[in-house]
Order: C-alpha cells, then structure tokens, then sequence
C-alpha cells in the first residue's frame, strides 16, 4: 500500500512539472495556434537564471521572480523577433522556426551561463514529509501546488477577463478578433509573455527535485507536448490532465511493470488514446467546413 | 442515373442543420435546391457526397443505397461534385488540375508511375488529352499552363467544373457555379449546364441567382432553416406563398417574375 | 543553379578546411563539448587546451611547437566519424585524442587502423580495447574494473545481495552489462535490476522496488551525469540505510554538491585525482595529481574533474611516445605509446602491452566514501 | 484555426514541379523528367568527384548524398501530401540496424539490408493507417511518439542492438563493388559513389511519380482533401502509399549509412535526427528534390563550416533555421529560382 503511495506521489510531482509545461504550450496555442517548441527552453531560462542568481547569494524570495521575468523577457523577444516576422505561415514552418529558437536559446545559455548542472535547495527545505508510509519532498508540494495555480489563473483568466478573451478570440479567428476591436497583435504578445513566464516558474519551481542544465530544455518540450496532444491540444484542463496523467503512467509503469520502458508506456498511451479520440482526451471535436 | 435523397438530415451540437429532406433530381434533368443562407444547402450536398456522414435518411443512385459510403466510392458510382468556396489545387496548373480529375479512369499501377513506364506515361497522356477537350469546353484552353493560384474566381469555378466532367460522372453537384462570374460568364456557365444536362447527366445546383435558376431549372427544392418547404417546378415555385414568405421576399418575387418574362 | 549551390559550399568548405600548416606537430582532438555528454567533453577539452599551452610555453617537444586542431562532436558519432576523418586527411595530425563517449570512439575507430594513426580514446567501455586494435588505446578505466572494485567492496563488508539501478545512457547502460557479467565471479548476487532514463526527474518508484526486494544489502548506481545525484537525494528521502554505490561515472566534486546531504556515506570506486592530500607521501601518482589540480585550478579557476584526467593522461602519454619515435611516422609512435611502461598519471599507473592497450590494473582505483562533503578512501 | 488543416500547406510548387508540366506542354518527349533528373544529379555526383580534394570531402559527401535520399523521402511525404512526420528517424534506423545485425546472424549484407527496407515498409504500412487518419499537430505527434518508440526499441535491447552504445556494421566495402568492374577506388570515394548514384535513383523515383497518376493524386490531397476524395481519390490509401514509399526512401538511407559508416548508434533514429530531416527539406524546399538535395547539403556541411565559431554553432544553426523560414519560407530552392524568373522577365 505504501509503495502504490510512492508511486503515486512520485507520478504526481513529475506530472505537476509537465503539466505546467503544457500549460505554457497551451496559452500559446489558444493565442496563435502555434505548438511552441522552444517552450522547454524557458523552463530551463528560469531554473538557470534562479540558480545563478542564487549562487550569487540573491535571496530566493528575489531570485525566484526575476528568473521568472527574465523568461517572460525572452518569450517577448522570440514573439517579436521570430513568430511575428513569420506571419500566418504553415504549420511545419512554425515548428522549424520554433525548434530553431530552441537550438538558438540553447546555445546563447551555454554562452551566457555554464555547461554545468545546477541546482539550488528547496524553498521549504529538503527534509522528506512522511505521508502513510511514503515520503514526499517540500518542493514537491511547491511543483504541484504552483501547476494547480497556474492552471486555476489560466481558466480564469481565459474566460473571465477582457485580456483572457480576446486572447481566445484571436485563436478561434484573428480577422473576426480585429474586426470585433481586439488588439490581437497584444493578445498574442501578452500570450507569449505569459506562457513563458509560466515555463519559467515550472523551471525555478523544479530545479530543486530535477536539477537543470543548457540542455534540457527538448526533452521538457518533449514531455510537455506529449502532454498537451494527451490531454487535447488548447484546453488548459487537458494540458493539466495530460500532464499528470503521463507523470503517473511513467511512475506506476517503472513501479509494477518494468522502468526500462516506462517512457515508452506513456508513448503508447497517447498513441492509443489519439487512434481512439484524435482530438485527445479534453479537445474539442474538428468540423471540416468546406 | 437518378439521385434519390430520402429524409436526409444532420445536427451540429444539437441543432439541426439539415432535417429530413427528401428528394429525386432526374437524369438529362437540372434540379436546383435554393434557400436563404444559412438554409443548409451545402450541407445538404455535403452529406449527399459523403463529405459528412448523415445522421438520419437515406441516399439512393439508381435504386442502390449508398448511404454512409466515403466520398471518393460515390465518386466511383458516378457523382461529382464542385465547391461553394472553392477546392481547386492552387499549386498545380490548370491542366494539371483537371487531369488530377481522371483519376479514376487512369490503370497504371504504382510500380509503374515510381519508375516513369510507359503505362504510366500512356495513362498520362490520355488524361492530359480528355482534360485538354474538358479545358476547352469550359472556355479555359487557353489558360491550360496558367497555376491555378493566378487564376480568377469565376474561372476557378469553371476549372471546377471541367475537372468533375473528367472524372466521367453520371450525377453533378454545382455549388454555385455562377458565383464571381460576370453576365458573359454567367452565360457561359448557364450553357455549360444545360448541355451537360442534355447528354443525360443528372445534375442538382444550388445557387442564388434567381434567373439562372429559373431559366434553367426543371425542377427545384427550396430549403428553410434546413427543413424542405417547397419542391416542384419554377413555375410552382414562383407563385408558392410558403416560399414567398420564407425566401424570395417582396424583392425577390419581382426578380423572379422579371426572369419568368425575360 | 543547384550546381551553383553546390559549388559554393565546396569551396566554403574547402576555405575552411584547407588552412595551411604552421605548427610543427599537429595533434587532433574530437571530443563532446557540448551536447548530452558536454560534462565529459568539456572538462576534457579544457585540459587539453591547457596542457597544449603549457607546452609550448616550455619550448614545445624537442623545440617544436605542437598544435592541437580540437574539434566538438556534440558525442554524436556520426559527426566523430566524419572530425575523424577530417583530423587526418585535411590537419594531418599525426595522433588523435577524444572520443569521449564509447560511440563516438567505437564509430571512429576503423579509420585509425586504415590510415595508420595513433588514437586514445577517452571514454569507458571494455569494448573498445578488447578485441584490442592495433591503432586504438584508451586511458580510463574500463566500466568492468569499476564493478569489479565496488563488488569486492562489498564482498569486503561481507555482503552479497545487490541491487542495481543504472542510468539507461552509454555509460550507465554498458557498465550495467558488464556489473551482470562479472557478478557472479565476483561472489555477489544481482537481486534487483531498475534503470533510469538520463533525464528522469524522480526516480523513487524504482528505489521503492529494490528496498522492497527480499534481501537487498547494497545498492549500486551506475550512471553519469545528473541521474545518480537524483538517485541520491530519492535514496536518502525514502531513508533507505544500504550501504550505496555510485560509479565513476560521477566522481567528481561536482556530485557532492548535487547530491548534498544525501551524498554521506556513498562510496564510490576513483582515481586519486579526487584526494590529493591524502596520498601517501612516497605515491607516484602523488606529483602528477598535484600538478594537474594547480595547473587546471590556476586555468580555470575550478578543480578539475575525472574525466579532464582522462585527457590529461593521454596527452602526456602521447607526448611521451612522439618524444620517443619523433613526430614523423605516426606508426612510429603508435609503438612507442604501446612501448610504455609505468607511466604514472592522474588516472592510474601505464604500463602498456600489445595485448593490453589501457595499461591499468585495479590498484590505482580507489574505493572512496563521501564524508562530511568530501572524500575519503576506505581502508581495504 | 492555424494548424488545424487536413494537409499542411508547405508551398506553391517548386520550380521541380512546374518544370515538369512545362516541358510536358512542349511537348519535349525525348527525355523523361525522372531519367533528366537522374542525369543531373549524376553529374552532380561526377562534379564532387572530379574537385574533391581528399577522402574527407568524399565522406561529407557521402553524408550529402545519403541525406539527400533520406530527405527526398520527407518530400513525397511533406511536399507532395503534405503530412509531417517527426518520426522518420525511426525508419532509417530500422534500415541500419537490421543491416548491422543481419551478419551476425549470417544473413548477408545484400539481404539483410533488403530485409531492412522491407521491415520499415511493413511497419509503415501497419502503423501508417491509423496514424495518417491524424493531422497537424496530433500527427505529429504520432509519428513523434512512433520513432520515439523505435529508438527505444533500439536502445534497451542490448543483446540485439549494442544498447545504446551502438554496434559495429560487419559486411560488405563498397570497394569491392567497384573491384568486381575492375575499378579501383579508395573506400570513402566508392561510398561516395555509392550513395550519390542512390540518391540520383531515388530522386529519379520521386520525379516520375511527381508527374504520374499516383503523384498527381498524392498533390491533390496536399491542396484539399476534400476535392481529392470528390474525384475517387481513395484518400486513407494514398496517404498510406505516400508514408510507405517514404519510410522505404529513410531505410535505404539508413542502410547505407551503416555500412558506409561501419558503426551504428541508436541516435539515428532519435528525435533530433528526425527533426533534421524535415528541417533539411523545409529549408531546401520540401516542393521538389532539388529543394531535398540543397537542404541536405547545407545542413551537412554547415556545421563542418561552423567549426571556427565553435561554442556559437547552437546560436548559428538556431539563427540560420529561424532566418530562413521567415524570409524564405518555400525553402531556398523555390526562393532562388523566383529571384532568377524575376530577373529574367
């Protein structure tokens, strides 16, 4: 019993930090419908800048915002310098271009900061809480706490502010946006700043339990877009949903059947769930019009 | 062929786009389904031609239920169809476009294409000549080498329909085919048709210029809010107080009355 | 305007690759800066740029001067190839170091047979130099040694029952292999087998499994990078008490400052770079260890790390074997390398044989534990 | 929604394309397209051979030309249908791996490499249905999630694979090809001829079946589905074709890179492997196999170029990707020959 614990809190806390990740896809998309590939790399902009700073002796109380709005920074720029420039351009364009920011902001960290792996202590301390048998980090109360914040601030936000809406009527169509008012060049801005921002936060939350480095931005917006097409592309409620959902099938996957192919289980799953609901388990249903 | 639609009808999220909507269009006969918009005429032909899958009624050709069958087998029976907004293949040229139409008639085998054998080369060829005479008969020969991309609306439209004649169709479906054309060119299309009827094609148009529609129609379905409420023949239709009230207006009377005497 | 294209990039290419020779004695060096395996190919690189330096500032070898052409492979062996090719034919290198990662030196290796070019290669597995090939050398420690040493360790405890968690990289995925293969001669019993993806954030689920396998006494992680620090605080966070090993995929102060307070206690096989004042007075690996550490630190401002002694050995043994044979005929040199005998390094003592081209035993391996955040060897 | 459509729209045709229709227009019947495009190419491969100063320009072109054939294959998936796949690294790999690890079970080389082409069309055949009923982003996904699934595959069996270590490519020298016709060239120039008369081939394939029934089928559907399915287009088998034949293209690819290379590591079928194929054929032109054969060439030989900025390649590369999409976005090959047109008239 204890052990199905320990999986579970372990599936949870590494879910939290995907489904923070896909929270961060999913603003972007719902603004501009784009998959932003480079979405990873803000997660690891914000567990670096934090960890630099706090090396630096920065207390985390100042350390842990401004790594987040050094992402939110960085996000702006990538809107204005590489996703705007490229206009309503095709899908396989928007994912080089983003997988190119990638390749470009790893290499500018590795300028800017070290090859090294980093790492700061958790907010609350690092001595484990027993629960029944089990035990949990502080930091990972912080993860799944931040990701169920960011995830309530979304759906607020998306739905009960002026902001929040015209950012949705941007994605469901730009023209009718514009002709209705909407600023939707800000919409896609302020979804950009946003979502980066929100990558950052997953990173300066994580970076205490997964540690970060130059690199491993990919295989975070890997992970997190698997869990963005699980959970269905656009709805912040699949984006979390998916998110844990891959974070427990990894974990009960090496817990009861075997960790070498833990990865590959979760894989299977998306597999199977888009050949049974191509529009992913919380996605809405596309008509063709034609 | 004949094209049997009985009680056809879809919904969208709860509300019914198309309602129980039956009808028979004739060969050598051109059948027009009109209505506001909104009334669900495309949606009508694209639950007719398999592009949506109907949730009630049933489509017969010639007697055979082919009701639920994907859009390109219906094709293989003898329907072709054109687009209200348009489906041509902007990147190909003209020719290329309405040669991509004789798919079905063309048998070389994939081996053959990969490796350029002369069965493929020889089924290419023949395309390229029964689209060349589809080209001309829809007055576009001359702009054969031209990419679709630069070519007008109203020719696009005729390239449309020069590519569904190709395919060696027995049933046509015409989305407003007049649409962006000027009066020469609606013309044109309007002769098109009627000869295209006349080889016993059975063909069904929706479109909304009233003249057109009553100068060439034999038969004619009007649909509401996606329900049928009216069906017969221009005449009928022109003086059906239902069709009055619900469509054609005050305005829209005097157009029809216009056309009748033209 | 294809031909064009192509044109252009060749003489770009050609531009590039075709600069004329100045130094004397040219050395070749493919190694991981960056990428995946960057924490390998960096401190390896910085090595041998610093040694390079330190070189010519005293005259060079024989009064020439050696030039280092370094190039990064991101660990990419397809890349390594294409670098390794290219060190011989376009740079003319007479050697060629690198290979951080087994791929990346396996993928290169044939070329050196071919064309006759000394090579050592810097990364771990026992694949590499057994079957040996002629051209091939290497100067860490094989993944096989290192299991080897932490069982007899743990024999020495008087314990038999492991269980193993491995990293599912190269590095981790080889040495697990091979820590199955020697087990059973090496008296102990693999009781429980979990692995670990490189990047994997929590690996508790696994640890959970072997603390609840019947009879684990010991707990062995081979792995590099950032995984066995992870593994380490998930292994002190569900208080399992087991002894607990890591490999030397992770000695380096660098895991001690990962892993944290979880680190006390872990023992792990190393090379005496990690202690340098705690070897014996009369060591002969006592002055080279020193010399690296001040020169690496006065560098770099940082201590050097394991694998930067991996470098820093094969430098000097292949400038000890051009020294010998000169830097004309590679072949010439290939037989000095193998002609080496009790070379001490930072790694261990050399003594090459055509049947032995890594040269070490286990006696310059060392069973260290972390206490009080820093190391310590254990008495045998 | 952007994203969302059945096809994904790369580009308006590629001068490959529209050369094609024209000198079919003129009636210039003497030479097919695809046996022209062989002939060009095959004088590409002479051009190399003839200014190549040394080995290690015969094996980046080696490089070139088996990229090529690996990127043609993503032009009749991408340019042609318009369907991505993240995933095609999968497919290479199964070619070289099957053609690593048929020797050691005494398959010859030949055969083995054979097998591999068919295994990866098999499997494409069975896994394509299901996936390419998907589009945009969801099929990406897909095809994402299958390679990921193969280079697992690949990763852990040990005992068949070498893990992830990699494992050496016994067999046959393309040396010996050229001996048997009394030849004598050194190994990386045979491979280089190897792979570069390959790529012709293959790039011949992908121009016929541009021009032919099935061809023009497979570009309807780039353009609408809809209207494909309108004219009897059986769309689900097509599609299908098209994943097969470019799955097929990858594995033969991926064959000769193992045994040009003589060692194998799962890397090849990684992600990031994938991710430079379809990058190579975006940034040519995934319209045509110029485009294929210029986007190869580039990213190939641009990081032996970048060696000299040495911890800024990532910045380079990443900057390079970016710049050429926004202002090229039909890739260079398409880009260039309109700035060309334009000059001309």
């Amino acid at each position: 019993m204890s052990e199905l614990l320990q999986f579970l809190i372990s599936g949870v806390t590494v879910g939290a930090i995907y489904a923070a990740i896909a929270l961060g896809f999913t603003l972007i998309y719902n603004a501009s419908g784009v998959v932003n590939f480079a979405q990873g790399e803000f997660v690891v902009i914000g567990g670096m800048t934090a960890a630099a700073l706090i090396a630096a002796g920065v207390p985390v109380i100042l350390a842990a915002p401004i790594a987040v709005v050094a992402g939110t920074l960085v996000g702006i720029l990538l809107y204005r310098l590489a996703i705007r420039p490229a206009g309503q351009a095709p899908l396989v364009t928007l994912i080089i271009i983003t997988i190119g920011a990638s390749i470009f902001l790893r290499g500018a960290m590795q300028a800017v900061f070290d090859k090294q792996i980093h790492r700061y202590d958790g907010f609350s301390g690092d001595a484990p809480l027993r629960v029944g048998g089990a035990t949990i980090l502080p930091q990972s109360l912080w993860i799944v706490g931040g990701s169920i914040a960011v995830f309530a601030f979304l759906a607020w936000f998306l739905n009960r502010t002026r902001a929040g809406r015209g950012i949705k009527a941007t994605a469901s169509n730009r023209m009718a946006a514009a002709l209705v008012g909407i600023n939707t060049g800000r919409a896609m801005n302020l979804s950009f700043a946003l979502s980066a921002g929100i990558g950052a936060l997953a990173g300066v939350l994580a970076t205490p339990v997964t540690f970060t480095s130059y690199d491993v931005g990919v295989l975070m917006a890997l992970k997190g877009f698997s869990a963005t097409m699980l959970g269905g592309v656009g709805s912040p409620l699949g984006a979390l949903a998916g998110g844990l959902l891959i974070g427990l099938i990894e974990a009960l996957t090496a817990g009861y059947i075997s960790s070498d192919y833990k990865d590959a289980a979760a894989f299977i799953v998306i597999l199977l769930v888009l050949f049974l609901r191509p529009q992913g388990l919380f996605g809405a249903r596309i008509v063709e019009r034609v | 062929m004949s094209l049997e639609i009985d009680g056809i009808g879809i919904s969208f999220g709860g509300i019914k786009a198309v309602d129980d909507v039956s009808f028979t269009a004739k060969p050598g006969e051109v059948t027009s389904i009109i209505g506001p918009n909104g009334a669900g005429k495309t949606t009508l032909f694209n639950l007719v031609s398999g592009v949506y899958a109907a949730s009630a009624g049933r489509v017969r050709i010639d007697g055979k239920d082919v009701t639920g069958l994907p859009a390109h087998a219906l094709a293989r029976r003898g329907m072709a169809r054109t687009f209200q907004n348009l489906q041509v293949f902007p990147q190909m040229s003209a020719l290329d476009n309405v040669m991509t139409g004789c798919h079905m008639q063309e048998k070389s085998n994939l081996l053959a294409d990969l490796l350029g054998l002369g069965p493929a080369r020889r089924e290419t060829d023949r395309s390229r000549a029964s689209a060349m005479a589809a080209l001309e008969r829809a007055g576009l020969a001359e702009l054969a080498h031209r990419p679709a991309s630069e070519m007008s609306y109203g020719q696009l439209k005729r390239l449309e329909i020069a590519r569904a004649l190709v395919t060696g169709c027995t049933i046509l479906l015409l989305d407003e085919p007049a649409a962006g054309c000027n009066a020469v060119e609606t013309r044109e299309v309007d002769d098109l048709i009627h000869a295209i009827a006349d080889e016993g094609k059975t063909v069904v148009l929706i479109e909304h210029d009233m003249r057109m529609v009553m100068r060439i129609s034999s038969h004619i379905v009007v649909l509401d809010q996606g329900r049928k409420i009216a069906e017969g023949g221009p005449e009928d239709i022109r003086t059906d107080p239902h069709v009055i009230a619900a469509y054609l207006g005050a305005h829209g009377a005097a157009e029809a009355e216009a056309a009748a005497h033209a | 305007m294809t031909r064009q294209a192509v044109a252009a990039g060749v003489s770009a290419l050609a531009l590039l690759a075709g600069a004329p020779a100045i130094a004397e004695i040219k050395i070749g060096a493919t190694l991981a800066v960056t990428g995946p395996a960057a924490f390998l190919g960096d401190p390896e690189a910085k090595t041998l740029e610093m040694l390079v330096e330190e070189l010519n500032a005293n005259g060079g070898i024989d009064g020439e001067e050696v030039e280092l052409v370094l190039y990064d492979d991101g660990g990419d062996p397809n890349k390594a190839r294409t670098f390794a090719t290219r060190l011989i034919e376009e740079d003319e290198v007479v050697a060629v170091i690198g290979g951080s990662t087994t791929g990346a030196t396996m993928a290169m290796a044939p070329l050196f047979a071919d064309y006759e070019i000394p090579f050592i290669s810097l990364a771990g597995a026992v694949v590499i130099i057994d079957p040996v090939q002629e051209y091939v050398f290497k100067t860490p420690h094989t993944d096989r040694m290192a299991c080897e040493k932490i069982f007899a360790d743990i024999t020495a405890r008087g314990l038999t029952k492991v269980g193993m968690i491995s990293g599912t990289g190269g590095f981790g995925a080889s040495m697990r292999e091979q820590c199955l293969d020697v087990a059973g001669a090496a008296g102990v019993e693999i009781v429980a087998d979990e692995t670990y993806g490189p990047n994997d954030s929590d690996m508790t689920p696994q640890l959970t499994n072997i603390a609840g396998t019947d009879g684990v006494e010991a707990v062995v992680n081979p792995g590099f990078g950032q995984g066995p620090a992870v593994v380490t605080r998930n292994y002190a966070q569900l208080g399992l008490e087991m002894p607990f090993y890591q490999s030397h995929g992770v000695a380096s102060d660098e895991f001690i400052k990962l892993a944290g307070d979880a680190a006390e206690g872990v023992r792990l096989p190393a090379t005496p770079l990690l202690i340098p004042d705690q070897l014996a007075e009369d060591d002969v690996q006592r002055q080279p260890v020193q010399d690296y550490i001040a020169a690496y630190e006065a560098a770099y401002g940082e201590k050097p790390s394991t694998f930067g002694g991996y470098a820093y050995d094969a430098f000097h043994l292949l400038t000890h074997a051009i020294r010998e044979a000169g830097a004309e005929d590679p072949a010439a040199i290939r037989d000095a390398i193998e002609a080496i005998e009790g070379h001490a390094g930072v790694t261990g003592v050399y003594s090459f044989t055509p049947e032995d081209h890594m040269g070490l035993d286990l006696s310059a391996f060392r069973i260290l534990e972390i206490k009080d955040g820093g190391w310590t060897p254990v008495e045998q | 929604m952007a994203g969302q459509g059945t096809t994904t729209d790369v580009a308006p045709a590629g001068t490959g394309r529209r050369e094609y229709s024209k000198s079919e227009g003129a009636g210039r019947r003497r030479i097919g397209p695809g046996l022209r495009t062989f002939l060009i190419f095959v004088a590409l491969v002479a051009l190399g051979a003839l200014i190549f100063p040394s080995s290690y320009f015969y094996r980046v072109g080696t490089l070139v030309w088996i990229n090529t054939l690996a990127v043609t294959g993503i032009v009749v998936l991408l340019g042609y249908v318009g369907l991505v796949s993240l995933g095609h690294a999968g497919f290479f790999a199964i070619g070289a791996y099957v053609t690593a690890i048929g020797p050691n079970y005494g398959i010859p080389s030949p055969l083995a490499m054979a097998g591999g082409v068919a295994l990866a069309g098999l499997l494409a055949l069975i896994v394509g249905r299901p996936i390419l009923k998907l589009s945009g982003y969801y099929l990406a996904i897909a095809t994402l999630g299958l390679g990921m699934l193969i280079w697992m595959v690949l990763s852990k069996e040990a005992w068949l694979t070498g893990g992830p270590d990699g494992m050496v490519v016994s067999g046959m020298n393309a040396r010996n090809l050229f001996k048997m016709v009394g030849l004598s060239l050194k190994s990386a120039e045979a491979w280089y001829w190897v792979a570069g008369l390959v790529a012709a081939i293959g790039a011949a394939i992908a121009v016929n079946l541009a021009g032919s029934p099935s061809g023009r089928a497979l570009r309807a559907i780039h353009d609408s589905d809809v209207a494909a399915r309108s004219l009897g287009v059986d769309v689900a088998k097509a599609k299908s074709r098209a994943f097969v034949i470019s799955a097929i293209y990858a594995a033969v690819a991926g064959a000769l890179l193992a045994l040009a290379n003589g060692y194998i590591t799962p890397d090849t079928g990684g992600f990031m492997h994938s991710v430079e194929m379809v990058t190579m054929a975006v940034l040519g032109g995934a319209a045509s196999v110029y485009g294929a054969l210029v986007g190869a060439l580039i990213l190939t030989a641009l990081p032996q170029v970048l060696t000299v900025f040495a911890d800024y390649e990532h910045m380079v590369l990443g900057g390079i990707m970016v710049l050429t999409m926004i202002l090229m976005r039909r890739g260079l090959v398409p880009f260039i020959a309109d700035l060309w047109n334009r000059r001309k008239s």
